[in-house]
């Protein structure tokens, strides 16, 4: 295969575009970097490649013919590969297994499995990517999640009777060291020099500078550009990926920063993280940052009296604050916005109106513990106004809502206690212009009412344009606190990018 | 009297049941005296566990064994114990040859005399309800006699046979069963009798009778074992008329002392040993 | 489409009436009666209430699979002081202890050391029947060990002259069981907080509902829900037997299901458990006096269970 | 904390040998003989091939609830066909089709309708049921219907005369099950792809398995499975009745926990569910033989099974 080319590729979730006409050229012996923002759609184009997902419209051509994929399967007959985002590791079978997930066992007298042949091509294609390290007889829920995603990759290498033409590879290098990552560049060399494709999805700038030949970059499901890298910079790359009208998203703040202090944590170690130090006064918001996993959700954790205090203490309001449940925090007026919404906010099959007073039932029973419906009613009618929810009635089933109007309830079950800290874990994910200006909105209104917030986003443009200071994390540490006024998108790249290189 | 305690271990599927509590009482009292060292074993239903138990207790060489299960369907078991030369006794369990000998009620006569009793009583006509269960052997060969015996009056006719679920005891299910005919069938008089093959189900017939009012319409209702239960009703005078006693008690002492017999070495011609049963009516019930 | 989605949601109820109009039909003078309705409502009075209780856990998405046992034990435990001479108030109270306590265990296990509700619920299962047995020594404690007074209670009921109706007051206990069950799952917080967790155990926990100590109580619920069940048959069969509750459980779990294929969204929800019941009570009684083999009934009880739920929107298809 | 990983690791292990040796201790002359541990396979024959094939869909995280149900059905319809005069082969085939049929039935209504094992197979547990009783008329057929060549099976084996000892044709049978689910889930594709499905069903559709295909198929071998464990009963008993598999099913679910408590992850194996079936044989012998009372031994087992399923690594606390 010379050339793989997909035309006009759209693809549509119910009435939200991830996709819109997308055309990208590869070429053998070629790295193509794929590059954009969160929820750009990178993921969902190398979905409709692998056969999951089905797309609106496409035309493919390899080598100037036209080819359809209806499945996963056929996909693979074509001898496309893929590492996909979500490590897809069965964790009690061995290394071997999981790396013959996708190819046929080898058999001896064409019965059984011929084990000592599974072992052998596992570990040639591991020691293909430099990894000696691994047993391959091993369980892969001993492996760290680095040497997973080595065992995904070197999964591609297994030699079977379809030689592989397209290694795709979706942030493969989100979980793995510096070291692990310079191996897996050496392969991808490797693979490029015998002519296979490549596609590479990864957030990391510099990496794509290093090993990438051509960039793509989409924003919103449309592609922005494609060009050579050596025609490219870093920054006019995170220009393409973020928009020129940047500044525009966000609306103006107003009002003071308060200089009564919310929290005050004070050299705070987890089990998970270490050396958390940060202020907030009321009507300030402090933007966590840092590479993905860097330790962002287990400072929620802290806060949240999901992981224990091991070290330091947390202040709130001037009392000790020493949460052992989320149900302490939330009584003292602490909310929390998680990441997932579906996995750790919603109840789908549940009401509007369940969903929004969850955590607020205490306070709104009668005698103690009878339901008390009038002002359950009322309040969800009040905040679902207050956040502007799209909705038809509140006994209405939540997955009936879009996204972004679920996350609007999350926010509205946020907002219902009146808190004092509000915490907000990438909250604009998934979610649309529109519904993302009501948000910030929202938030300033509550920085206005002298809510103190905090603010993890893997969005940079949402941490620059809402935040007053920024916490950088690295490797599960506090790395900085960078102070507003000194803000501007490099110095924060800087941290982001290279902090972990150094 | 011996240098060492005798080993006896009685095997029973069935120590739920009432019966089989009184033949165990029986044994045991009788053991007591012996001064035997007794195990008592409940399967629980579980007939292939009668023979693994029968296995542990020959491989622990006991000295003789009692069983309360159909002997045909343990024939694994008994070849064991034969060949290990262990006697085994049937307690009211069925007749075989490898049993050294049955002891137990002639089933047969009872429900002869039931099925009899209320043949006369209804005077050869009318609707009966039949509470039967096939499952188990003694139980089904008196389904068959009853159903001879009002077969050979041609006034009478069977409604239905029922077999209750008897998962729970028996009375609860007859007696659901028997709400559903009765509601069935609400004229007066439109059922003569009810016949059951032992006690619980004609307890539970009782009840749904009077549950519906209907105790005055003369339903005669007829038991099998006289258990304590059953002798209340009869006592009280209602529709529940007659029962038929065995001896259970008795059974279970017979048991004993035949084991007695074969483990010292006595060869027992008869292969059943049959103890006396009495009808139950409320003119002996206080006896 | 639509006929498709209208049978999805009104599937159970369309055919729980079909089935009254179908008895109806057939036994035109002896079904449709209100002493049959009350002797249906006595029979099923014992299976409703594990029923009703079981939704309680089921809410959370939970199973308790010991509570045919546990109304086993119940029964037992009250049977065995009434026949050593302790009043029935004592026997009736040390049967409901007994029930919270197993509950409680149960709830332990699962909540607590994080025991799957279907092995920790096996486990307890075995161990609550060896209970049973061990105290009983197997045997049925029956006859004069049981006083009359409690035997009575499951003979007796409210006497309606007008009508010449007598409700029994087994059914009345159930009606009671139903509306506190209702209550407390629709009425206040701590029922709401149950659906919460069954909705999203982890979103719930995040949302500061105290998930633990919630399904150790509503496990406790149910436990005393199947030691009530226990008095109750042990009063209408005058007697306790160790295995009397064995066959509650299986039928129970399909009660809840086949009440769940009725709810919007296919969760449980105890009015539609009550329908569930219902439905496997007016077969029985109906194919009975129908003089249908009672094993076409059962087979017939299992089509029916697995077509409500084929139809329902609890199953999904993946495309 | 080492110590508390080697419990974790191998707790369910020494606890086997703690009462192996208790045994040995207690019955010095009877306990550990040959023919003991002969005698022992053969009372668990049964259990183990439910137990052997209830693995396969466990390892996919299923369950089959129906298994004893289907062992009833499978006797019932090789006793009916016997008593009817139809020859031995033909009796066990359409015992075996029938155990076919129904898992397939299982894996039908989980795979391709998409309903929950536990529902799914609730149902059928019930249909199944239903229709032994249907087919034998709720009878137990025994005596003269059974062919002799068919019971004389269960009480034959292969004589090792050097030895003295007879290996039982049932304990034979069951190790051939025992070979052939190990074989096929540890040494074919198809095993393997079903462990896949039971550790990440996601990745497992990523990665191009078929799913659906799979599920349907691992049904059908847990039925014959169970059918195959009702004729070993029907032959061992000289008789079949409707009720005869209910014991299995729990038992078999207990004996695949308790070997899940031994493998590394916590996920299914078949040799350690050999183990499970092991552990609750020895008991069952080992306390009669001393004369424990057989409730006691209930309450044992299912404190055992909580006991060794909270010490491992299945049960995760959540921190
Ligand atoms: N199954 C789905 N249903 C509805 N919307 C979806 C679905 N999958 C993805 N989306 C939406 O499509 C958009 C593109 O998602 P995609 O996963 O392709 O982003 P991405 O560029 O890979 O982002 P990231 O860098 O975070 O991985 C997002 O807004 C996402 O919320
Ligand atoms: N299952 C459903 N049942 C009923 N209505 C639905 C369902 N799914 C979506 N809708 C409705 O369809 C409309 C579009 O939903 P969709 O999720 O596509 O929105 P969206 O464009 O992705 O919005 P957002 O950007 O907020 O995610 C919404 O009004 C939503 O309420
Ligand atoms: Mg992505
Ligand atoms: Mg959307």
């Amino acid at each position: 295969m010379k050339k793989l080319e997909l035309l006009n590729l759209t693809k549509s979730f119910s009435n939200f575009k991830a996709l819109s006409n997308v055309s990208i050229e590869l070429l053998s012996g070629e790295t193509h970097a794929l590059m954009g923002e969160n929820g750009a759609g990178k993921t969902t184009l190398i979905k409709v490649l692998a056969g999951i997902l089905k797309p609106d419209q496409m035309t493919m051509k390899i080598d100037n013919n036209i080819q359809n994929i209806y499945s996963s399967i056929q996909s693979k007959n074509l001898g496309f590969n893929f590492i996909h985002q979500e490590l897809n590791i069965v964790s009690y079978l061995s290394v071997a297994e999981n790396m013959f997930l996708n190819h046929p066992y080898p058999k001896k007298y064409k019965t059984i499995i011929d084990w000592n042949k599974i072992y052998k091509l596992s570990s040639n294609a591991l020691k293909e990517l430099g990894v000696t390290h691994i047993n391959v007889k091993k369980k892969c829920a001993k492996l760290s999640t680095g040497d997973q995603m080595l065992v995904k990759i070197a999964s591609c290498l297994i030699k079977t009777d379809t030689t592989p033409s397209l290694y795709v590879f979706d942030e493969p290098t989100a979980a793995l060291t510096l070291q692990e990552s310079e191996k897996l560049f050496k392969v991808i060399n490797n693979l490029k020099k015998r002519g296979a494709i490549i596609l590479y999805v990864s957030h990391r700038m510099n990496e794509i500078l290093e090993i990438s030949d051509k960039v793509t970059v989409l924003r919103d499901g449309i592609k922005v550009l494609t060009d050579k890298t050596s025609e490219l910079s870093k920054e006019k790359i995170i220009r393409s990926m973020v928009g020129k009208d940047l500044s525009d998203n966000f609306p103006e703040r107003t009002g003071n920063i308060n200089e009564n202090i919310v929290i005050d944590v004070n050299n705070v170690h987890t089990k998970y993280i270490r050396n958390i130090n940060f202020k907030i006064k009321a009507g300030e918001v402090l933007g966590i940052a840092g590479l993905s996993n860097s330790g962002q959700r287990e400072i929620f954790n802290m806060l949240m009296g999901v992981d224990n205090i091991a070290k330091g203490k947390i202040s709130f309001m001037d009392q000790k604050y020493e949460p052992t449940s989320p149900s302490d925090a939330w009584k003292k007026l602490i909310s929390f916005v998680p990441r997932e919404r579906r996995k750790e906010a919603l109840m789908l099959k549940m009401s509007v109106k369940s969903n929004t007073i969850t955590p607020h039932y205490s306070k709104l029973s009668k005698f103690f513990f009878l339901a008390n419906k009038k002002q359950e009613n009322l309040i969800t009618n009040n905040f679902s106004k207050k956040v502007q929810l799209k909705y038809e009635n509140m006994d209405q089933s939540i997955y009936q809502l879009s996204g972004g109007n679920q996350q609007k309830v999350v926010f509205s079950r946020a907002l219902a206690s009146n808190p004092k800290l509000l915490l907000l874990d990438e909250p604009t994910r998934g979610v649309d212009v529109g519904a993302k200006l009501d948000i910030y909105n929202l938030i300033i209104q509550l920085t206005k009412n002298g809510c103190g917030i905090v603010l993890n986003s893997s969005d940079l443009s949402e941490i620059m344009g809402m935040c007053d200071k920024i916490l950088i994390l690295k490797d599960h540490e506090q790395y900085k606190i960078l102070e507003n006024f000194k803000i501007n998108s490099q110095d924060v790249l800087a941290n982001f990018y290279e902090s972990k290189k150094q | 009297s011996k240098a060492w305690a005798e080993k006896v271990t009685v095997i029973t599927p069935y120590l739920a049941q009432p019966g089989t509590q009184m033949y165990v009482e029986g044994f045991k009292n009788e053991a007591s005296k012996k001064g035997w060292d007794l195990n008592i074993i409940d399967t629980k239903g579980d007939v292939a566990e009668v023979i693994s138990r029968i296995e542990d207790a020959v491989n622990q060489k006991v000295d003789g064994i009692v069983i309360n299960v159909d002997p045909s369907q343990i024939a694994a078991g008994l070849e064991v114990a034969a060949a290990a030369n262990i006697p085994v006794v049937g307690m009211d369990s069925g007749a075989d040859p490898l049993l050294v000998t049955n002891v137990t009620s002639n089933g047969y006569a009872m429900a002869a005399e039931t099925s009899v009793y209320v043949a006369n009583r209804i005077e050869g006509k009318g609707n009966v309800v039949m509470f039967v269960f096939d499952a188990f052997p003694p139980v089904q060969i008196r389904g068959v006699i009853a159903d001879a015996v009002f077969g050979n009056f041609p006034d009478i006719n069977v409604m239905d046979r029922i077999t209750p679920d008897v998962q729970d005891g028996g009375i609860a299910d007859s007696r659901a069963k028997m709400e559903a005919l009765l509601a069935a069938n609400p004229e007066a008089g439109s059922i003569a009798a009810v016949w059951a093959a032992w006690d619980q189900p004609a307890i539970g017939a009782m009840q749904a009778i009077e549950a519906a009012g209907r105790s005055n319409e003369g339903i005669v209702i007829v038991g099998i074992d006289a258990n304590p239960q059953a002798r209340d009703a009869i006592s009280q005078g209602g529709n529940f008329e007659a029962s038929i006693a065995q001896d259970f008690v008795g059974i279970g002492s017979a048991t004993a002392n035949a084991i007695d017999r074969a483990m010292s070495g006595e060869e027992i011609k008869s292969k059943v040993i049959y103890v006396p049963t009495v009808l139950i009516t409320s003119a002996n019930v206080g006896d | 489409m639509k006929m498709l989605n209208l049978i999805k949601k009104y599937g159970t109820l369309i055919g729980f009436f079909g089935i009254i109009i179908f008895f109806t039909i057939n036994l035109p003078s002896t079904f449709l009666t209100a002493k049959n309705f009350i002797n249906i409502s006595q029979q099923i009075s014992m299976l409703a209430v594990v029923a009703f209780t079981m939704t309680v856990v089921m809410v959370m998405n939970d199973f308790d699979l010991s509570v045919g046992s546990m109304a086993s034990l119940a029964g037992i435990v009250a049977a065995v002081l009434f026949s050593m001479g302790y009043p029935i108030w004592i026997g009736i109270l040390a049967a409901l202890f007994v029930g919270i306590i197993g509950g409680l265990f149960n709830g332990f296990l699962v909540s607590i050391i994080g025991i799957l509700p279907f092995v920790a619920t096996l486990g307890t299962l075995t161990m609550f029947s060896g209970f049973a047995f061990l105290i009983s020594g197997g045997r049925t404690i029956f006859g004069r060990d049981i006083p009359s007074e409690f035997s009575s209670f499951a003979r007796s009921g409210i006497e309606i002259s007008s009508l010449d109706l007598k409700i029994p007051f087994l059914s009345i206990l159930a009606l009671l069981l139903l509306f506190i069950v209702w209550f407390i799952l629709e009425q206040t917080t701590y029922g709401r907080r149950l659906y919460a967790i069954g909705g999203n155990a982890e979103a719930s926990y995040l949302a500061g509902i105290k998930v633990k100590q919630l399904r150790l109580s509503a496990f406790a619920l149910t436990g005393v829900g199947a030691a009530i069940a226990g008095l109750m048959y042990s009063s209408r069969v005058a007697s306790s037997n160790p295995t009397q509750g064995s066959g509650l459980m299986l039928e129970a779990i399909a009660a809840v299901f086949l009440g769940m294929t009725m709810s919007e969204e296919g969760e449980p929800r105890v009015l539609y458990t009550l329908l569930g019941v219902l439905i496997l009570g007016v077969l029985d009684n109906g194919l009975t006096q129908m003089n249908v083999d009672s094993y076409i009934r059962e087979v017939l009880v299992g089509f029916i269970v697995i077509l409500a739920v084929a139809f329902s929107s609890i199953t999904k298809k993946r495309n």
